[in-house]
């Protein structure tokens, strides 16, 4: 699956996208993996309460099931307008 | 109903003249627009980062609500993203209804929305470096009113 | 703070751009335009009177209400008078504030004011006549809010 | 004191606006003091609840006093914006 950073995420993991093969259930399980891998993960991801995830392009939230998804995405809260 | 998500500027003006043009049977236009402040001290750039494919179908799913909630006969939102310097026009929306009220709270509405649920981040380059904008709890706060 | 009462049309994009344009402190601009609506045998031609005089000092008396009730920069009113045909600008306002809040209720104040208390009275000419426009409950109504 | 008509109260009356010398001490003692005059201004006050009043070009009531008046208006419901 396609995992993609924006804003301060992406700065913080230093990339903008990569791809994943992971047997994750849901995005708790994901964010959980890729912390293990590496600090600059461990870092970007102290702190949930400050993300937001969109699963398939969809705002959902951390107990989102992800086995079917194509593209995940963690971003802090949007700031538009 | 017309959602633009682009790189370049807007004409203010023009949009607007343009889509008060085309309603003929809508007696109320409401237009938002939001503005990179030019204050001393301040920013020399603003940089808007977005999630393209994502940021279309917010848009389009909030426009979806606003045209179901009220009784709207247009509206229109453009989002820029990239560069922007100080006293750049970052975004605008209109609506159009027949009756004030419905212009004006889905107006609202909409600028609500795309505060806080269209994935834009904004970078502000200032004299002292950079730093991405916060999101405000009051914006978060003002959803709950819809 | 711009008032202006004139029988001559304006031009609603140039009017935005400008009140847009002379704001750099400010982030949100709101603007609210009422036009006459073009309907299938509806009227041919409306004619606007006002009350010269005071017609100019009740736009300022709610204007400055408007200032010192909420954080605005600035604010605009343009009303015409005279004869006006379908689809013809009637009016606007245009507010700026530094947060969307107060541009938008001041907006939203402005117009509830104006429905109601400034001194213009609608005559619209169609197919079957002649008709004053009659003042709705709803409009004195909306103005218990502030 | 100049007394003006706006609207269909103008198309009633017949007249825009009049120079009336009186003695009338609030808007009611003026409104009767026309309507004993003659039947069109009867007509245009037939139901005060229909109209608003303006002296010196604040709006007003009925019960308003005008003794130092220069200029009182009436007019409909003002249908502006």
């Amino acid at each position: 699956m396609d995992v993609l950073y924006f804003a301060w995420v992406r700065e913080r993991i230093g990339i903008p996208k990569e791809r994943i093969e992971t047997s994750a259930k849901t995005v708790a399980d994901l964010v959980a993996e890729l912390c293990a891998r590496e600090e600059r993960y461990a870092a970007a991801f102290a702190d949930l309460s400050a993300l937001r995830v969109a699963v398939d392009q969809e705002l959902t939230d951390f107990d989102a099931n992800i086995e079917n998804a194509r593209e995940v995405a963690f971003f802090p809260p949007m700031t538009g307008g | 109903m017309d959602i633009r998500v682009q790189e370049a500027p807007f004409d203010l003006g023009l949009e607007t003249t343009c889509f008060a043009d085309r309603q003929t049977d809508m007696g109320a236009v409401v237009t938002f627009t939001g503005i990179t402040r030019d204050l001393p001290g301040g920013m020399d750039k603003m940089v808007i980062e977005h999630y393209p494919g994502m940021t279309e179908k917010a848009l389009q799913g909030i426009a979806e609500q606003a045209m179901e909630r009220w009784d709207l006969g247009d509206l229109l939102i453009i989002h820029r993203y990239g560069d922007l310097a100080p006293n750049d026009r970052i975004m605008m929306v209109a609506t159009a209804s027949r009756h004030r009220k419905d212009a004006f709270d889905a107006a609202e509405f909409l600028m609500d929305y795309l505060k806080s649920r269209a994935p834009f981040w904004k970078k502000e380059f200032g004299p002292d470096g950079t730093e991405w904008v916060a999101a405000k709890p009051e914006d978060e706060d003002a959803l709950n009113r819809w």
